[in-house]
């Protein structure tokens, strides 16, 4: 049986474990009667011994979801070498791990031009989760995006923290949005997990929109929900259980259906024909190499 | 009952048959008690002979197993101190009931605020206050918050308390304890004139003398048992020490003691003075020599610098001022002081006055709380601090044996003897742990809460060190203990050495007049 | 109100712990009941989990360790009359002390060397975070709970901020630093008791066991066979009494604090030298807070402190295991559990005192009545 | 300018915000302390309150009925807080140690046993929050000049917990200092025995302040989920409780200074949030602003407070010893 391993949050965090929950559960029912195992961390001392229970089983694949799993994998591959593991978010450079990962700055950079295109005050926000090189990624493909769009667009971004704990402060999400809000932000793009959450009630207290991140959001508050940036970690977990490819490295990205924005019948009121048109258009130049997104991971710099 | 009882009234309190225990202390054991209204009436007893519980169980604070109690005439239960306030009783606590940061004022009518709004109740309870300290001379600056009040005028706040409650029958548990004989003058003087107007009056003291002064009966307890009630008029101050202590007290010294003149100095204080956090001297340029061969007594009301001398002494407090020189080394305050450790190195040994605070550790097994101070010691103590507890064990086994202290078991933890044989474990530690004998030996109430038997033994004791050539100095609020064991008597007052008697001279008169602040010229 | 009951000795040190810990499980069970579970396969799988397998012993035996140590700090601070809650910030710093040795001089030392220094620099890092509280209340009569509290909050921010901005792996982008070099990984048991000829599985436990047992060894002899821990107990039971026998009460009081944060500190030990082999944030994860616990079960007495650390690691292990097993059961629930032993054992420790009593009391009547009689 | 202004009255509104919870517990923790009791479980009491209006709100959809449970919740916890340590005569700070360890766990239990969540409640609707007040007032304040922005950004359109919290600081004072309940509170906290000869009942008047306490602790909690969030999530106290009992230390057990104490520590939270990420100048070296050290701040003044550094704190004489009669 295949195996899956969320991180810290759970796989009911609306975002990014949920996305691989749904990949999982998609997976079982095609699969028809076969069942898959799974676990959720919720301290760092668990890791290990999830991962290695899940190996002792003979759980194949074992697929580690975040980057912080990165070196528990390591470590557990090593060890199991006869059976297959994947992360994902991460590279593992092991002969029996399947690497998966995503370029964010592509899908961020879609909702970056609907955030611009639909701000009236020409302000719009980004709120990340811990910050790291990932998240940065994502703000830096927002801002591509946004000064595409409109090039006069003034980006606000705040970062939660810089510790794992900065993935489920709501509250802490909230007070950074109000303070967008305050210098006249009506977009916010939150990319900050479980935090996220607080992000979008304020929005919807403060009457402003705001973009999901990695799961389809807008199902959340429709009608404050302008967009969500869908991280398609269902479709990886999906794929993986159904076929891993060893040692190798997967890049998803917008021509791989890897990222994108969603729409759907939470937000098509919010989003113009208009919109759609540029951004589709967009879109179709990414796929096409016509538009360079700059990663901020390749140089850990911000240079478009 | 009483030759001022008024006629017909039935008696103010009437306890029949109380008895009370706690654990294996039987506190009070088949009393009966009958105050008659409007007179003063005495309790008297040594130390745990049950007064206080009697008194707690009349305002309702315990309640007792078997008995009675009728409150002018009728008969009641007092289940709580408001039940007893209700019933006109009001009760001046053996220590200060009071919140210290709280103003006298809300002291007073805490519990008995009549309104719920603070503002408007201290504008009610002030006006009949100023009344009420007209009326019976009682005055406390009301503002000023408990803690800034000296303790005469605490104790006169706690009386105001009790009788703006509307107290018929006050009781006053050791009220004098800690006043100084003008404020005690003082108070008398109210409490006469409280009698006067009504009040019936209900005193509790170990000082003889003012029950003589003040009370127009009293009764005796011992062993929680009353063994003597009578009229004042007949009865004498001696009648009542032997109904206290169960025989005749002899006053009397031990014969072969007098004669011998003392030896060589071996501890001699200069000018020590030490003052407390809030600037209050306890210690006022106090002097003494203590010399081989003698017992000092130190006699004087408690609190005038007894307890901060003996700390002085021992190393436990280092005075402000002053020098000490003990088995050839001086040690000079401020600045180097001598502390416990090298008291004990220097042969001076200390039996403490609060023997379950300081003297042991209650929680510990006997043979813990015996080598307390001593544990340093070579034949107690190994290579890298191992503990020799054979040693220790066995050490405290004889010590047990040689001071008769019961039950003979070093394993038993220390707060499970009684307060005799802790006192005896306690002095067998101090005279038998050294390896050679103390030099100076401080003993600080020797026989505090102490049966007769123990209090023989323990002075023979204390005399036998004496005669081996030891230099004892005996701290006593029992004025028959400082003349029955002193050679030489310094009488200390508000922290000074108000003077200092021979035996020969000492009578009780002249002790008391020097406790009470007078010179020693004068005293003589 | 109630009165101080007294009970027999074999009641009061034997009977009534059993009866709390009774109590606690009881509650428990009823949450486990609550939450739609039954109760005693969630006890049987638990059970199970801890001790029906040597893996699962393993990992039962390491939470065990470091419970030792938190437990031990706990005790050793209690005897010396002071309620140590900052364990876990000790835990946190020696945690980081054993970091900074181990990636300054892990390259350069052998293993023989390394881990005694990380070993030393565990406990003088404990012992230092617990110096601060320890000299504020000696000098200061700052009360230890309110600073210990305090210096667990300060301990974290401290801990954060030098991992992310100073330790952190270069490039990586989980806070932790990067893995220690070999010659600072503590030997694993199994590879211990390969060296026996014994085959043991491969889990977390490791040789940080042994030094958990020596420390609670140490700290019996300490305290019950070394004048230094009569001293101690002397302070924590009567200041006064001991200021009387020429012991200073505020040396003492850093005595016990120092001893208590080092061995706290050892979690560091456990945790990094002997598993994680890097730093990162969480990796106390409450076992401070856990410690207080075992201490009130354990009696404060080592023995029962190994005991209770066991038992803890137990429920940490089998509750980790019914989380694996079990849907819908989450290892919170031994938090739940814990919180309520801590309830029962200690806050409310002599609530069933009355009770018992009584029904000893009944039992024995001959007994009790001579008892009293040789009092009185 | 505008945007100065409009910062301030963005961190003047967040430290209001951010405040409500420390004032809130802060003055439970006063009122239980005055009256002698320790209370280290302000973070345990406050978290269960929480959950149980994130759960009673999901499940009834009424936030009536959502504020109800969370008194519930905080009331009975500190009756048991009270049957343990008045009654019973245990370890204060022990029993404050349970609390918070068993609300830390039997929230998630019951919260991942019910809602399936990973330990949150489901996000509750606009019916069950409270609402912001005054947001009309708002508009008219930011007509003023110049501070007008600030006050109007920062003073109005809070929910009506922030100034109940608000309000309820001079209602506790004028409770301790002016009413007869308020003298014979702070009266058992420095004298139990003195209450007791008083003819008044200690065990009444620890209870009755325990029970303000686990209202206003209740009332911390429901604000977190009913109007500061919109669902409960697990540890979302996130050490509040203890912020609260160092600020009340920091007022040294007065209302008011404790009131200006969570001011400071909300202040600091406020400004640690927007700091977050920014750099420092370049005169102060660069590098990033130490959010940490910031987050610390609060503490370690209470710890410097407590040194005695900042003039002395005086606790209520009988704190920690429970009051024992023999009958
Ligand atoms: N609360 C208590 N618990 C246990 N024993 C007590 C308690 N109160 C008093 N006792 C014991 O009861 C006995 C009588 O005590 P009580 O205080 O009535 O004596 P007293 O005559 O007032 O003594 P003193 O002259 O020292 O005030 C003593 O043996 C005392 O130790
Ligand atoms: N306040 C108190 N609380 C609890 N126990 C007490 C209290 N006072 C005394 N005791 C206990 O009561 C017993 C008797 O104490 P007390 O000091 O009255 O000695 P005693 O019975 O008079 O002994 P002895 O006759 O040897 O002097 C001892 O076991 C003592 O520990
Ligand atoms: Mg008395
Ligand atoms: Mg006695």
């Amino acid at each position: 049986d295949p195996a899956v391993i969320y991180d810290m949050g759970g796989k009911f965090d609306k975002s990014f474990n949920e996305a691989a929950y749904n990949g999982a559960e998609r997976w079982k029912k095609e699969a028809g009667g076969k069942g898959y195992l799974d676990f959720e961390i919720s301290n760092e001392a668990q890791r290990e011994q999830a991962m290695r229970r899940m190996a002792d089983k003979g759980a194949n694949p074992i697929v580690g979801v975040g980057f912080a799993q990165a070196s528990t994998v390591e470590k557990v591959a090593k060890e199991f070498g006869k059976q297959q593991f994947a992360i994902i978010d991460s590279v593992v450079k092991l002969p029996n791990v399947e690497s998966v990962v995503f370029k964010e700055h592509e899908g961020s950079f879609l909702v970056g031009m609907m955030a611009a295109l639909a701000s009236k005050s020409g302000k719009v926000g980004f709120v990340g989760g811990m910050d790291i090189p990932l998240i940065r990624k994502f703000q830096c493909g927002y801002e591509q995006g946004a000064k595409y769009a409109n090039p006069k667009v003034e980006v606000t971004s705040n970062m939660t923290g810089t510790t794992p704990a900065a993935w489920n402060d709501p509250t802490r999400g909230g007070e950074l949005a109000k303070a967008q809000f305050a210098k006249g932000v009506d977009v916010v793009f939150a990319a900050a997990g479980g935090t996220g959450v607080g992000v979008y009630q304020a929005a919807k207290d403060g009457g402003k929109l705001a973009i999901g991140v990695d799961s389809n959001q807008n199902h959340l508050h429709p009608g404050v929900m302008l967009t969500s940036m869908v991280k398609r970690v269902d479709v990886a977990v999906y794929n993986l259980f159904k076929k891993t490819n060893p040692g190798q490295l997967t890049v998803l990205g917008l021509k791989e259906g890897g990222v994108d924005y969603a729409l759907d019948k939470h937000n098509e009121k919010l989003v113009s024909a208009d919109m759609k048109k540029k951004v589709d258009a967009a879109k179709a130049d990414i796929i096409a190499g016509k538009i360079k997104v700059a990663d901020y991971m390749a140089d850990n710099s911000c240079k478009y | 009952m009483s030759a001022t009882s008024a006629g017909g009234l039935p008696p103010a309190v009437q306890m029949r048959g109380i008895c009370k225990r706690f654990g294996a202390v039987q506190a009070n054991r088949d009393v009966n008690l009958t105050v008659a209204a409007g007179t003063a009436h005495g309790i008297v007893g040594e130390n745990g002979a049950g007064k206080s519980t009697l008194m707690s169980i009349l305002y309702g604070f315990y309640q007792a197993e078997a008995g009675s109690i009728a409150i002018e005439g009728r008969e009641v239960q007092i289940p709580g101190s408001r039940e007893a306030i209700a019933l006109g009783i009001g009760m001046v606590h053996q220590h200060f009931m009071l919140v210290e940061p709280l103003s006298a004022l809300d002291n007073i009518m805490l519990g008995a605020e009549p309104d719920w709004r603070l503002g408007a109740a201290r504008a009610v309870v002030r006006e009949k206050l100023e009344a009420l300290m007209r009326d019976t001379g009682l005055q406390v600056r009301l503002d000023l918050a408990v803690e800034e009040l000296p303790v005469g005028e605490r104790q006169r706040l706690e009386i105001l308390k009790a009788l703006y409650r509307g107290a018929r029958i006050l009781i006053l548990d050791e009220p004098t304890a800690v006043l100084t004989p003008q404020e005690t003058e003082q108070l008398f003087v109210t409490l006469r004139r409280l009698r006067a107007q009504g009040t019936t009056l209900l005193l509790i003291t170990h000082k003889l003398k003012e029950i003589m002064a003040l009370c127009d009966a009293v009764t005796v307890m011992r062993q929680g048992a009353v063994v003597l009630d009578t009229p004042i008029a007949d009865t004498s101050l001696d009648a009542l020490a032997e109904a206290m202590v169960g025989r005749r007290v002899n006053l009397g010294r031990d014969a072969g003691a007098a004669a011998r003149a003392p030896g060589a100095t071996l501890l001699a204080v200069q000018g020590l003075r030490w003052a407390d956090e809030m600037g209050v001297p306890r210690l006022a340029d106090v002097s003494l020599d203590l010399k081989a061969g003698e017992i000092v007594g130190i006699a004087g009301v408690s609190g005038n610098g007894q307890t901060e001398l003996l700390a002085a002494l021992s190393g436990m407090l280092a005075p402000q001022a002053g020098q000490i020189t003990l088995g050839g080394e001086r040690f000079d305050a401020p600045g180097r002081w001598l502390d416990p450790t090298a008291a004990r190195r220097l042969k001076l040994a200390h039996v403490p006055e609060d023997r379950h605070r300081c003297g042991m550790v209650l929680k510990m097994s006997a043979w813990e709380s015996a080598v307390l101070g001593y544990h340093r010691l070579k034949r107690f103590v190994g290579a890298g601090g191992w503990m020799k507890q054979r040693a220790m064990r066995e050490a405290t086994a004889q010590w047990m044996e040689a001071y008769d202290v019961r039950p003979r078991n070093a394993l038993l933890q220390s707060s499970k003897f009684s307060g005799g044989n802790q006192q005896k474990l306690v002095l067998a530690r101090e005279a038998l742990a050294p390896e050679t004998p103390p030099q100076v030996l401080l003993v600080g109430q020797p026989t505090r809460g102490v049966d007769i038997g123990a209090i023989e033994f323990i002075h023979g004791r204390l005399r036998a060190m004496r005669d081996a050539g030891g230099a004892v100095l005996v701290v006593s609020s029992e004025l028959d203990e400082i003349l029955a064991l002193a050679d030489r008597v310094l009488v200390m007052d508000r922290g000074r050495i108000a003077g200092e008697l021979a035996i020969e001279d000492c009578t009780e008169a002249a002790l008391g007049r020097l406790m009470a602040g007078a010179t020693a010229r004068e005293a003589a | 109100m109630s009165r101080p009951v007294e009970l027999p000795r074999w009641a009061d040190i034997g009977l009534l712990p059993l009866i709390n810990l009774a109590m606690a499980l009881a509650v428990s069970a009823i949450v486990v009941a609550v939450i739609g579970l039954d109760p005693v396969q969630v006890i049987t799988q638990l059970v199970k989990g801890a001790f029906g397998t040597r893996s699962g012993l393993g990992y039962t035996l390491y939470y065990a360790t470091t419970f030792t140590f938190t437990g031990l700090a706990v005790a050793v601070a209690f005897h010396g009359g002071l309620f140590n809650i900052g364990g876990e910030g000790q835990a946190m710093v020696g945690g980081l002390g054993v970091a900074a040795v181990s990636l300054a001089f892990g390259n350069s030392l052998p293993a023989v060397l390394m881990l005694p220094l990380a070993v030393v620099a565990a406990m003088a890092f404990g012992a230092a975070w617990a110096a601060v509280p320890a000299a504020l209340q000696a000098w200061r009569g700052s009360h230890v709970v309110i600073t210990t509290i305090m210096f667990n909050f300060i301990a974290s921010a401290l801990l954060a901020w030098l991992l992310v901005n100073h330790l952190k792996a270069p490039g990586g982008m989980t806070v932790e630093t990067v893995a220690f070099a070999d010659s600072a990984h503590l030997p694993g048991m199994h590879e211990l008791l390969a060296g026996l000829g014994i085959e043991w599985p491969r889990t977390p436990l490791n040789a940080s066991l042994l030094l958990a047992l020596a420390a609670a060894v140490g700290v019996w002899a300490l305290l019950w066979r070394l004048r230094a821990g009569y001293e101690l107990r002397a302070v924590g039971h009567s200041p006064e009494a001991a200021h009387y026998a020429g012991i200073h009460p505020r040396r003492q009081v850093m005595l016990a604090m120092l001893i208590s944060g080092a061995l706290a500190g050892m979690v560091g030990v456990n945790e990094l030298s002997g598993v994680q082999h890097k730093l990162l944030l969480d990796f106390v994860a409450g076992a401070g807070f856990t410690g207080i616990a075992v201490s009130l079960i354990g009696r404060n007495h080592p023995l029962g402190i190994v005991l209770a650390a066991l038992l803890f690691g137990a429920l940490y292990q089998g509750g980790a295991e019914l989380a694996f097993e079990v849907p819908g059961f989450s290892r919170d629930m031994v938090t739940t559990l814990q919180g309520l032993i801590v309830l029962f054992s200690g806050a409310m420790a002599r609530v069933a005192a009355p009770a018992l009593s009584r029904v000893v009391m009944a039992l024995q009547p001959r007994a009790a009545v001579a008892a009293g009689a040789a009092h009185g | 300018m505008d945007d100065t202004l409009i910062f301030l009255g963005g961190l003047l509104a967040s430290t209001l915000r951010v405040s409500t919870p420390l004032i809130l517990c802060a003055l439970a923790g006063l009122l239980s302390e005055r009256s002698g009791v320790i209370d280290l479980g302000l973070e345990g009491k406050m978290l269960l309150s929480a959950f149980a209006a994130g759960a009673v709100g999901a499940f009834t959809g009424s936030w009536p009925l959502a504020l109800a449970a969370a008194l519930m919740v905080g009331v009975a916890l500190s009756m048991l807080h009270g049957y343990a340590c008045v009654s019973h005569t245990g370890d204060q700070v022990v029993m404050g140690m349970a609390l918070t360890m068993i609300a830390a766990g039997l929230t998630i239990v019951l919260g991942i046993a019910w809602f399936k969540q990973g330990g949150q409640t489901p996000a509750l609707p606009d019916a069950v929050r409270l609402g912001p007040q005054g947001v009309a007032l708002g508009e008219a304040l930011k007509a003023i000049p110049v501070i007008g922005p600030v006050l109007g950004l920062g003073l109005a359109g809070h929910n009506a917990l922030v100034y109940l919290a608000l309000a309820l600081v001079p209602g506790v004072w004028w409770l301790l200092y002016r009413t007869r309940l308020g003298l014979r509170l702070r009266a058992t906290g420095d004298n139990p025995a003195m209450v007791d000869a008083a003819g008044l009942s200690v065990l009444r008047l620890r209870y009755g302040a325990l029970a303000m306490n686990g209202v206003l602790c209740a009332l911390a909690g429901a604000y977190l989920v009913l109007a500061q969030n919109a669902n409960f999530v697990p540890h979302m106290t996130a050490g509040r409780g203890y912020m609260a009992l160092a600020a009340m230390i920091f007022g040294k057990w007065r209302p008011v200074a404790a009131l200006w104490a969570c001011l400071l520590f909300g202040f600091l939270d406020a400004v640690a949030i927007r700091l977050q990420g920014v750099a420092l100048p370049a005169a102060l070296g660069g590098g990033q602003v130490p959010v940490q050290a910031i987050q610390a701040l609060p503490y370690v003044l209470t710890v410097v407070l407590l040194a005695g550094f900042i003039g002395h704190a005086r606790a209520p004489a009988a704190l920690g010893t429970p009051y024992l009669k023999e009958r």
